[in-house]
This record gives structure tokens, C-alpha cells and sequence, in this order.
């Protein structure tokens, strides 16, 4: 057992120090959730694509550069580290590309994979519908058969919450294809475009104001055969890859933490290191290092995986989920579930982290103050709220920790 | 001993709850983010014909003598309706004015006129450093120790977690023309401020447990309604016990408030004799369960709605956003932690750590 | 509204505070839950009754001194500032008593209540059975009629943690007197004698190892009509007035937590009031004082009411149950169930209370040090921890709010 | 990067997790807490037969090197088994004397006899300031500053609310005979010290919460088990969290004790180089995290449980009552967190505040 970087990992890590510290923007970009921060955030995936580092565990062939899961947290570690600008592609690089590299043909992979790695198609989600937020099985948008156009579907109804809507170019997500069939059964799994004839979109804003997401009303759009993932009416498996993914270490990784958390530090002590916030202070470092180390542990678990496909490169098992989900305990249980105990705990993390940074600038500062240094914290801290809600609320998935790693018997 | 409010408190209170209700504040909150400030006028307007300023001014400057507790009750109602605009701020600066240790009529001619519910003006204090709604108010003032002073608004406007709130710097020590600090007692001042913000949170955080108790037993997901889940049933009723401890908090602060030696006002509070049981330490004490209580309600209103509950356009979320600005407003957790172990006395400046590095 | 005593309240805590100035023992007694200490606390008892001050809110008939329940708080503020002792009688005062007075009658009343108040007769109490625990309607112990002796029960079957019983003189409990009754039915409030032929008492030692409670096995032990309490087959309700008291302000009186409060801050002071621990403190206090005011609220809501009775003194409504738990709030709306909002609330400040002494302490100190200053609170901690676990664990009080106070569903 | 124990890690655990499953561990606490050192003894002599003293201790001082990730994960079952007795002290004594900065065999008698399990010795320091087992142990020693010392325990010896630790007043400076300082290094006494406290927390913590899931599936009340109940659920899933994270701390704690300087050891850990992700932090961050993540467990074993969990008699609590003693054993909540703030460093007497009024 140990802590120590190859030479190669070192490589590594120097690497994108020395890249990042040349391109990454001096000035904050405006909010990616307005349009020309939008714009802005989309230009800055093209750099990163440019420079190898915009989806570094892929297969070169997509425009990744095959890093190890290890080397991808040690590229998310440097990244936060640097401050570099949040990523406007994260919904398909985090979640639809891994369900892609899972239950996608090579002709989807070659289409849709490269542009999206450049920023050029940016991708929102669309999966929570009004009736069918935490109770994702129960929605009721539908995809029929038409055979039209060479064949594929026509999807209407109405999703929500769908993030990054207000701007992107396309969408995916979940639509029953077969009506006859209850719950998970008989829903597929589709992409389809924003801009396509019978969707509207109605951008909601976030607490800020922002639309950091969006109504989708879709009526009759169609969508060619060529736009299913897997198989039509196994939906619900390739998205439950996908959620384990979403709540996995890679759609929130340690780097971001650790980062925000050595901020804090500096932040206590250019305020004369109030001992009245000391736990506080040292509380949220030891948990965003436990997280990290958890990361490690993970990697190692899994020496050969990627972070693109959570364990499952282009042609892998399949079993994505359960790779995903090594547990992070570096002695610990390998069980499927650990993603959903990575979930509730960086959530809570980031959500105490954020807290102690707004008590620790005092009053005033828990007001926005956008182009103050203050705003970032409040920022990160509207953004963090949302972590115990999404992608399954934490009551979710800490009855999922109890009935499927602790064994305790399901609920009524 | 008759610790409950009595029969015409519960009136008042009554009465500033149904003139909220059917006034749609949320609709004016939402104007006044947006700037347009017809509607939050006219809601003051309103509020003041009650009385409402009057009950901080003595009747020999025009009000109605000095009622903490009666406008404590109303400041809960103004929480739970969410009502905009800086009235915690003009309420304040009223029983100030009214308390001028000098006497007379030297404060100026704003007073009758924040009686008659013309104008609203804003304050802020050196731990602030922000005052909320700098421009839109009639007049901007600002504390300095025992004195106030008037001030000039720098700087644009910036927008706040609570999109009623427009804040603008406004640094101590700018007072305009002659610098003579503003005849009124700045102690009172704060102290009221301070009363006051706990009880805005405080029926801001009522707001928000109601809605989500009203939300858990409408919204099914799974087959059924979530408020028949364990565990949201557990937060909530977490939420209405910090509330429920909240209020004695309030009530007791309310009168230590009355109590406090200074003003000219008719002091309707103890003598301070042997069996008095108010306490100075009340107030922070009531500031902050106050604040931490709804902050707690906003945390579990989140966590209960979901994304609805991350929206701008839910009126829910106004209460929300606002719960996390009146947490440090008028004493941060921290400031008023010290001051109950202090005595009651808050630091000489709240926050001081804030103003900068 | 206001906070002032009136002036017979105020001579009323001047006379206490005298009396418990010259009679409260110099060095603290042994632990209540030895032998020795049982004793000594048996004759504090006893020179509390001799000064009227044992039972200060019953009647002067059966030995107290009619105080209303804002002269109880202000007492019960007085004892706990004083350091006096625990009180080895509160399983009679504050759960049998308040029954007695509301379902009892002349001559139980008349009977057991003198030797009550004096300390001459030690009550314990006998709820829990093994299979019924939180789920006290589900309890099998029985009461079988007979009719010799003049007419009585037979009491079989097991209770256990059983507080008081290792050393106690009587008990009380419910019985299952008509067994084809389920759940709630059925059942009677019955007082025996723990040394009562087919009475066996297995002390169990709780996390100090002092026997603190007992199991009690009963094998037709004999009980006459006469101490039956109410009638046969209503036990569930009159246990049901106890119940309420149990988590209501009678039985942790604010004054316990002002005064832990103050010693807190004393102690807090006296390690140079190191900043790290300044919340904490300040929070302990604040919500001790939000506890006392509540309670002032609560009495002025009810200015006639005694805490003996709850609200019901001999011959009263019997509605105790509802007027012991008037709302805390003093604005607030008078809610049956506020005492679960309280048991709640005390149970929780108390252990973050000691808590944060012994975190004040330091390391050594959280150590049980009999003798030493500092196993007070190591005392006190223990007794806390049981506090969220018994009189309905807090997630059956939780449970009660949420239904009851704010309406929402009933659990399945 | 392979940050994840190895095959022989992990069979010595499982080796060490069997020997102490069929020892009988909560009788040998028992019998301990009554005085009678007989099977607790026994079951020291046989963890020292599997060369767990031998790990702390270079070859040439008759161990088999320095391995204190191997011996974490021997004291994280020594922890779940709640076995008793100064183990952490005597195998954080033996790290010491076997690190004597002067080398050679000036350490007296104790290591040989340590190493075949023949001796059981207590340390403290002046932060502590009781002596796990003063009385029991075989020899009892001091540090002071980067000095040990022995000492005699003074007075009676006190309960604990672990009642398998006896504890002794054992102020520093109290030398024996002449005064000297024992030949050792009391830095590595100290790390090793909180590291293998922190291991046995851990431990603790998870025989805590599989006792409490256990019990929580086989106990039903309101005809139904009461780990279908939502709250408990979310209560043991908060735990199991709580302690799936502090695991990979301690093991990083292990690496950095072992990377630490200063003793002769054969320092098998990285060479500190530029890829070298050892953090000192990590050391008083594992205490911290495995002592709350334990307290937790045992709070919640408690709620768990209802009053079963209040009792002496049942075996869990033996667990239940370690988990608080040793949160602050060896470095407090307080001091880790200063030390974390610190680069690593621990104040340089924890909790000096607690030595008295």
C-alpha cells in the first residue's frame, strides 16, 4: 500500500499543471448559465479539446487521451486547483458518454462522441418529468413507432429540471415505448435534438435567477432509429448506469473538493484564523481529503478502468455500474452501492463547506457580489444546494446504503 | 407572571396578517426585485395606516408610544408573507429618531413622515457593510458607535441571494454636507433592528415549514404522498420544534428590548426589580435560534420540494433565499453567540473580521 | 405580556432559596443507584417533606403546599441552581401521582400519597416488557381475577428496565386483564409491592455498571381491588396522562437545564474561554433559556393549573393529558402534543450540553472520576444519553409531530 | 499509485480478526474490568505470537520492521473485538524503544519480554493525564517533550465509563530512582499511539454498527422490524457513511507514520519525492474522523437498541463505552484539528486547558 505517483502518473499531473497554468482564462468567465457565458464556456471547451484535455479518459480515437481513472482525478485536481472555469459539456461527458461507451453501437460513438468532446454539441439532460422527479420509473413521455423518415419515433410530453436546456443543443433521455408496460419496463433511451421541430423550451431560473434549466415540451419529434441507445425497451438499465454514475466519484470529483477546501484554509486565515471556526474549517478539509484518498482507493481497485466508462471501456462488460462502484474504502467491501454513499457525503460536504466560507465572510457577504471575490463562494454555494436533491435525493440513496449494503429490510 | 401576549397583540398581529394576505406580497416581492416599487409602496403605506411605525415612536413625537413586542408580532407576519423592501431598516430608524436623547424636535422632517408611511429610508451599520436597498430608499443613514449619521449610496448596486434586497455599499463615516451626526439613539436603533430581523426569519421559517407540510401531502412519487416518508416526516417536524423554541426566544427579546434603559420612550417594562426575569442576553439569543430555525426550515424546504424548490418562480423560494440574508443581517450567528456569553452586550463591531482583508 | 413575578411568586422563590441554603448537603450524596446512596437519598426525601418541599405543588392535604405551576418552575430553578440532590421519588411524583390525581380515587389518593411525599415509600415503575418496548400496547404481562383475599388480581409475567426497582418499596404498571382484548384493550393500572411473595428483582447495572433498573419476574403475585387504579380494562388511557407527563415539563423541569446551562458557562470560563467551544456554549444556553421560557409560557397559559395534576387537580376534568401540554410557544397554538415537541427538545439540548463539557474537559475527563469536580458531568452524561431512548424513543416523538402537530400522513 | 492493502495486510487482519473471534474478547473484557487479568493476558500473549508487537519494532532490535499500516489494521479488529488491556500503549512503547535515537540495547528489559507478549506496559503524556491501566500494567511511563520517562502511578485508581480501563493519575516528571530519561523516541510513541487509537475507534465503530443493524433486523415492535423504519435506517446509513470514509484516512495515516523520520527503522514508506501523495495531516485527520464516525456508531447503537443499549450486561456496550473514552484518548476532537490546521503538527501539550483548575 502507498500514496505514491508513478513516474508516468507524475508526467502526468506536471503536464496539465504547466497546460492549465498557460490557457486557463485570467478573469472569471461569466456564469455559464447565462448566454453569453454560455458562449463563452462552450469557446472554452474548444481549448481544452484543442489541448488534449477535454475528456482525458477517452480512447484517443475520440479525442481523449486514454488516462487511467487515477490520472483522470489527478488531471480533476489540477483543474480545480487552477480555478479553471466550469465545464459546460459535463451532463454528456459524465452522463450520457459513459452510457454510450456501455450500450452504444460504434456508429453513435463516432458520431456523437467527437463533437461533444470539442464542445461543439452540447448536451442537456432530460429526465425528471412533473410527475416523475425522485420517481424517475413513473414517467409517462412517450416515444411511438412512426415509420417515417426511414424509421424512428415520435416523442411527446413534457420533461423538466433539464439542465443546461435554456442553451444546449441537444438533449437525452428516458420515453416509454411501450405503453402496455408498467414502472421501469418498456422505456428507451433516446437523444434528440433541442431545435427540432414540435420542442419547445421554456427556460426556468434557479435560485439566482439564473435558467440553469428548463421546461421541455415535446410534441411529435421525431427521432431516427440511429438515436436510440441500446435496445428499445431497455431504457431504465442503461440509465440506471448512467445515475450510478451520476452519484459516482466522476460527476463530482475530489479534486473539486479538495481544492474548494485548501480555499477555505486560506480564506480562515486571511481572516486571522478565528478559532470559533476552527473545527468548522479543519472538519471540511479532513472530509474532502478522505474523499480524495476514497478516489485513490477506487483507482486502484481498478487499475485498468477509465473514468470515461466508469470501468467500461468501448466493447466492456457492460457492467458499468458495478464497477463505477468500488468501494472507496481502501480495505473496504467492493459493493455496487458505494456510489450512493459517495453521493450523500460530498453533497454534505460541499453544501457545510460552502456554509463555513459564508460565515467566515460575515454579513454582506452572504449576498451575491458578483465580480467581489466574495461571489464565488456564494456561487458555489447555490450551486452546491441542489447536491442532496439531484440525481437522486439523499433520502434515496440512503435507503439504498440500508437495504443494499447494510441489509436492513425494505421499507414499507 | 403572564408570559403570553395578550388579547390586543393578538388582534394587531391578526390584523397585519390579514392586510398582508390579500395584498399579494409575493407579487410585490417580485416587482421590487425587478425594481418597479408601486407595489411594496403601497403595501407600507398600508402597514403604516395600522400603525405599524407608530408603535416605535412616543406619543409625544407623534406615535403611539413603544411597543416592541406588538412589532415583533407584526414582523413575524411580514416574514411569513415575505413582504420586500427595507421596513425592518425604517422601522428601526423611526424609534431612533423618536428616541432622540435630545429631545425635540431636531431629527429632521423624516420622522412624520415615515408615521405616515411616505417614505421608506434604509441603515446599516459599520458590521454590514451592505445596506439593503440603498437607492430605492428615500434616505440612506448609517451607525457609528452611539451616533448616526447620514449617507451617501457608492457604488452600483449588487444583487443579493434575496432578489428584494439591493445592496449598496455604505461605509461608516460619509456624512454628507456638514457631517453633524443625525439626532436619535443608535443603540435603540439596533437593538429594534435586530429584534425585528430575528422576527421576520422567524415568520419567514413558518412560511416554509407550512408550505412544505402543505407540499409533502400533495406531492406522490413511488404511489404515495411523500409526506408519509419517515424521514421527511422527521425533518419537518425537526423544523417545527426549532421553531415552536424559537418564539419564547422572540418574545422574551421583545421585552428586553422594551426594558432597555435610554430612550425617552415610555419604558412599559419592568422596573428591573427583584422579580424581574427579562434578560438582556434574550435578544441574541433570540437572533439567533430565530435565524438558525428558518435557515433549517429553508434547508428542508429544498430538500422536501425537490428542484421546485431551487426555482426562482416558486413563491416559496422567496422565503427561502431570504431566510440565508436575514441569517447575518443585524448580527451574524457568530456576533450574537458572544454577546449572549457576553451579557447581552453584541461586539463593539458585529463582524469586523467582514470588512476586508 | 411580561416577565415579572408577582410578589408572592417572588417570596415564594425567596423561601426556597433559603431553605435549600441550609439544607442541602455540603458534600453531594452517594449515587441514588446504590444501596448506601439510596438510603440517602430515601432521608433527603424525608427532609424535604419535613420542610414542605418535596411535593410543593399537591395539595397541603397529602403533604404539599398547592403551588401553581409557575411557582413549580421557579422551585424547581432554585433546587437544580442549589445542587441538590437527585430525586429518588420522581417515579411516584412525576408519573404515579399525576395518574392518581386524575383516575384515582379518595382513599388511594388518602393512602398513597403521604408515604410518597415523604420518601417513605420508594415508587418504581414497571412499563417496559421484552417484546415491548417502544410498542408498550403490545405487552403480555397479566392479571388474572380472584377472588380471595376479598377480591384481587394475580399478576404474572416479566417486566423489565424497571427504573428504581433494585431498590424501591412498590411499582406500578400496566396488566392485561381481559386477554381477549388486543393491543390497547384490556388492559389496568395496577401498584404492587416488590416484596411481595412471587416478586423477583434481577437489578441490571446500565453503562456505569449501577443497577439502575431491574428486571421483575412476577409469578401470581397478589393485588386487592383497592389498588387497582381507575377502572379495570381503562388502564391504556390513564397510562396514556402519565405517558404525557413523562415527556412533558414535570418531569425535566427547565430548571435542570438553566442550571446545567450556568455551570456550563462557568466551567467554559474557567478554561479561559477558549473560542473553539463559544457556539457550542452559547448555544446551550440559549436553548435551556428557550426551554424556561417556553415553560413560563406554558403556566401562564394555564395559571391555575398545579403540576401535580397537569392541569388536574383531585376532582379536576381528567382531560390531563391535553392541559399538561399546552403549547410551549408563547404565541402558540395549544397543542396536545407539545410534549413530544418538548421530550424532543430537552432530551437533545442534554446530551449536547454534556457534551460539550466533557469536550471542555478534555481528555482524562471522559472518564467517570467519582470524586473529582469533574464527574458531575460525566454523571450527568450518562443519565442524558437515555434521555432520547426513553417515555417513547424521539423517533416516536417525531413521528407524534409530524401527525399530529402538522398533519401529514399517517406512516404505513 | 496502489493505495489499497495488500494480500499479506490482509491476511495478517483476518489472521488477527479469527484469533480474537475465537478468544472470547468480551469475556476477557469482563474479567479486566473485574480486576482479573487472566484471559486478557492470555489473549496478549497470543496477538503476540502473531508478531504484532514485532511490527513496530526494527529487525535488529528482534522485530520485523516498521509496518504501521499492517498494525492499524491489527488494532482495527483488536477495536471490533473490544479486547482489553494497554495494547496501543504497550505496542506504541515498544515502537519507541525500538527506535532509540541512540541505538544499541540501552533500553533496558522491557522490549525482548514486550515482543513475546510476556509484559503489558502503559504510557501517557502530559496531556492525558491518566494512565490507561496504571495499576495492571507491568511498568508505566511519561513523555515529556521529545523525553520518556518512567513514573509511578499516584492515587487511587479511577473509574472510567470504559470499565475495562483502570485509570491512574500519572503526572509527567516523576522519574524513578535517578531521573533519567528512558532511551526512546517519544515522537514516534505518539504517532503510532493515535494512529492504533484511531485504528481501534474504527474498529469499534464497525462492530458498533453491524451490532446495531443486526439487532435492528431481529427485534420487531409495532409488528414489524424496526429496521424497516425509515429513521433507523437513515440513522445506520449515516454511520456506515461516516465510517466508509474515515477508513481511507487511517490508511493513509498509516503511510504517513510510516514515512516519518527520526527513527532508525527501516523507513520502507515513499522517500517523500514529488509523487509522493503522503500528507502528515492525515494522521490527526484520521483521529478525528474514526473517533466522530465511532462516537457516532455508538450514539446510534444506543438509539438503536432503546434501553438494551444503556445496559452493562449486554456485550455491545463494551464497544458503546470505548467509543467515548477513546474520542479523546491520544489526541482530542479539539487538537486534531488544530493539528490538521497545522500541517500536521499536534499543539504541543493536547488540551493543556484539561490539566486543572
Amino acid at each position: 500500500m502507498d500514496l505514491e505517483f508513478t513516474a508516468s502518473e507524475h508526467a502526468f499531473r506536471e503536464e496539465a499543471r504547466a497546460w492549465l497554468a498557460a490557457h486557463v482564462p485570467a478573469r472569471p468567465l461569466p456564469s455559464l448559465e447565462t448566454a453569453e457565458g454560455f458562449a463563452a464556456h462552450r469557446e472554452w471547451e474548444r481549448v481544452l479539446y484543442d489541448g488534449g484535455w477535454s475528456v482525458v479518459s477517452w480512447p484517443r480515437a475520440y479525442g481523449g487521451r486514454d488516462a487511467t481513472l487515477t490520472e483522470w482525478l489527478i488531471f480533476e485536481e489540477e483543474y480545480y486547483a487552477a480555478q479553471a472555469p466550469g465545464r459546460v459539456s459535463q451532463n454528456g461527458i459524465n452522463l450520457l458518454a459513459p452510457t454510450l461507451f456501455a450500450h452504444g453501437d460504434e456508429e453513435q460513438l463516432a458520431r456523437v462522441l467527437p463533437p461533444m468532446a470539442s464542445g461543439e454539441t452540447i448536451w442537456a439532460q432530460a429526465w425528471s418529468e412533473p410527475e416523475a422527479g425522485s420517481d424517475l420509473a413513473s414517467l409517462r413521455s412517450r416515444a411511438e413507432r412512426t415509420e417515417r423518415h426511414g424509421g424512428g419515433w415520435l416523442l411527446s410530453g413534457q420533461k423538466t429540471w433539464s439542465s443546461r436546456a435554456a442553451f444546449a443543443d441537444r438533449a437525452f433521455g428516458l420515453f416509454r415505448t411501450d405503453r402496455e408496460q408498467e414502472r421501469h419496463r418498456g422505456l428507451s433511451y433516446l437523444m434528440f435534438p433541442l431545435d427540432a421541430e414540435g420542442v419547445t423550451v421554456r427556460p426556468i431560473g434557479r435560485l439566482d435567477g439564473k435558467p440553469a434549466f428548463a421546461e421541455l415540451f415535446l410534441d411529435q419529434v421525431f427521432v431516427p432509429d440511429a438515436d436510440v441507445i441500446g435496445e428499445v425497451g431497455q431504457g431504465w438499465r442503461a440509465a440506471m448506469s448512467t445515475a450510478g454514475n451520476e452519484r459516482g466519484v466522476t460527476l463530482r470529483s475530489p479534486g473539486r473538493f479538495t481544492a474548494s477546501a485548501d480555499r477555505l484554509i486560506h480564506l480562515w486565515r486571511s481572516r486571522q484564523e478565528p478559532a470559533d471556526s476552527r473545527d468548522r474549517v479543519a472538519d471540511a478539509w479532513i472530509r474532502a481529503r478522505a474523499y480524495q484518498l476514497a478516489g485513490y482507493a477506487a483507482a486502484s481497485a481498478d487499475p485498468a478502468g477509465s473514468a470515461s466508462g466508469s470501468g467500461s471501456r468501448p466493447g466492456g462488460s457492460g457492467t458499468s455500474v458495478a464497477s463505477a462502484d468500488s468501494s472507496p474504502g481502501a480495505g473496504g467491501t467492493a459493493s455496487p452501492f458505494a456510489s450512493s454513499m459517495n453521493k450523500v457525503f460530498w453533497s454534505e460536504l460541499d453544501i457545510d463547506l460552502h456554509e463555513t466560507a459564508l460565515d467566515l465572510l460575515g454579513p454582506g457577504t452572504s449576498e451575491v457580489t458578483e465580480g467581489l471575490p466574495e461571489s464565488a463562494w456564494m456561487d458555489g454555494w447555490i450551486f452546491a444546494l441542489a447536491g442532496p436533491v439531484y440525481a437522486g435525493t439523499n433520502e434515496i440513496q440512503r435507503d439504498i446504503v440500508a437495504e443494499r449494503v447494510l441489509g436492513l429490510p425494505r421499507g414499507r | 407572571m403572564r408570559f403570553l401576549p395578550d388579547e390586543d397583540h393578538r388582534t394587531y398581529a391578526a390584523t397585519v396578517r390579514r392586510l398582508l394576505a390579500d395584498a399579494e406580497p409575493a407579487k410585490a416581492a417580485r416587482a421590487w426585485a425587478a425594481g418597479d416599487q408601486g407595489p411594496g409602496r403601497e403595501l407600507w403605506r398600508a402597514l403604516a395606516d395600522t400603525g405599524l411605525p407608530a408603535l416605535a415612536v412616543p406619543e409625544e413625537r407623534g406615535g403611539m408610544g413603544w411597543y416592541p413586542s406588538e412589532l415583533a408580532a407584526a414582523f413575524v407576519e411580514i416574514g411569513r408573507a415575505a413582504a420586500p423592501g427595507p421596513l425592518v431598516e425604517t422601522v428601526a430608524l423611526a424609534a431612533a429618531l423618536g428616541a432622540d436623547p435630545r429631545g425635540g424636535d431636531t431629527a429632521g422632517p423624516w420622522l412624520p413622515r415615515i408615521l405616515t408611511g411616505d417614505l421608506l429610508v434604509t441603515v446599516t451599520d459599520p458590521a454590514g457593510p451592505y445596506a439593503v436597498d440603498g437607492y430605492l430608499a428615500d434616505a440612506a443613514f448609517v451607525t457609528e458607535g452611539p451616533a448616526l449619521h447620514m449617507a451617501v449610496p457608492e457604488g452600483g448596486p449588487l444583487p443579493s441571494i434575496d432578489p428584494t434586497r439591493h445592496l449598496v455599499r455604505c461605509e461608516p463615516a460619509t456624512p454628507v454636507e456638514s457631517g453633524e451626526p443625525v439626532p436619535g439613539d443608535a443603540a435603540r436603533l439596533r437593538s429594534l433592528a435586530t429584534l425585528l430581523t430575528a422576527a421576520q426569519a422567524l415568520g419567514a421559517g413558518r412560511a416554509l415549514l407550512d408550505g412544505s407540510v402543505e407540499y409533502a401531502g400533495r406531492r406522490t412519487q413511488f404511489g404515495r404522498q411523500i409526506g408519509s416518508f419517515q424521514a421527511v416526516k422527521h425533518q419537518l417536524a425537526t423544523v417545527a420544534i426549532a421553531l415552536e423554541f424559537a418564539e419564547p426566544l422572540l418574545h422574551g427579546a421583545a421585552l428586553a428590548v422594551r426594558a432597555q434603559p435610554g430612550g425617552p420612550g415610555p419604558a412599559e417594562g419592568s422596573a428591573g426589580g427583584p422579580g424581574d426575569a427579562t434578560d438582556p442576553r434574550d435578544l441574541p439569543a433570540a437572533k439567533a435560534a430565530c435565524s438558525r430555525a428558518a435557515h433549517q426550515a429553508a434547508r428542508t424546504a429544498l430538500q422536501v420540494h425537490g428542484a421546485l424548490g431551487y426555482t426562482d418562480e416558486y413563491d416559496l423560494t422567496l422565503h427561502l433565499r431570504k431566510a440565508r440574508a436575514l441569517h447575518d443581517a443585524w448580527g451574524t450567528p457568530a456576533a450574537c453567540h458572544q454577546a449572549v456569553l457576553a451579557g447581552g452586550r453584541f461586539p463593539a463591531v458585529q463582524g469586523e473580521a467582514a470588512s476586508g482583508e
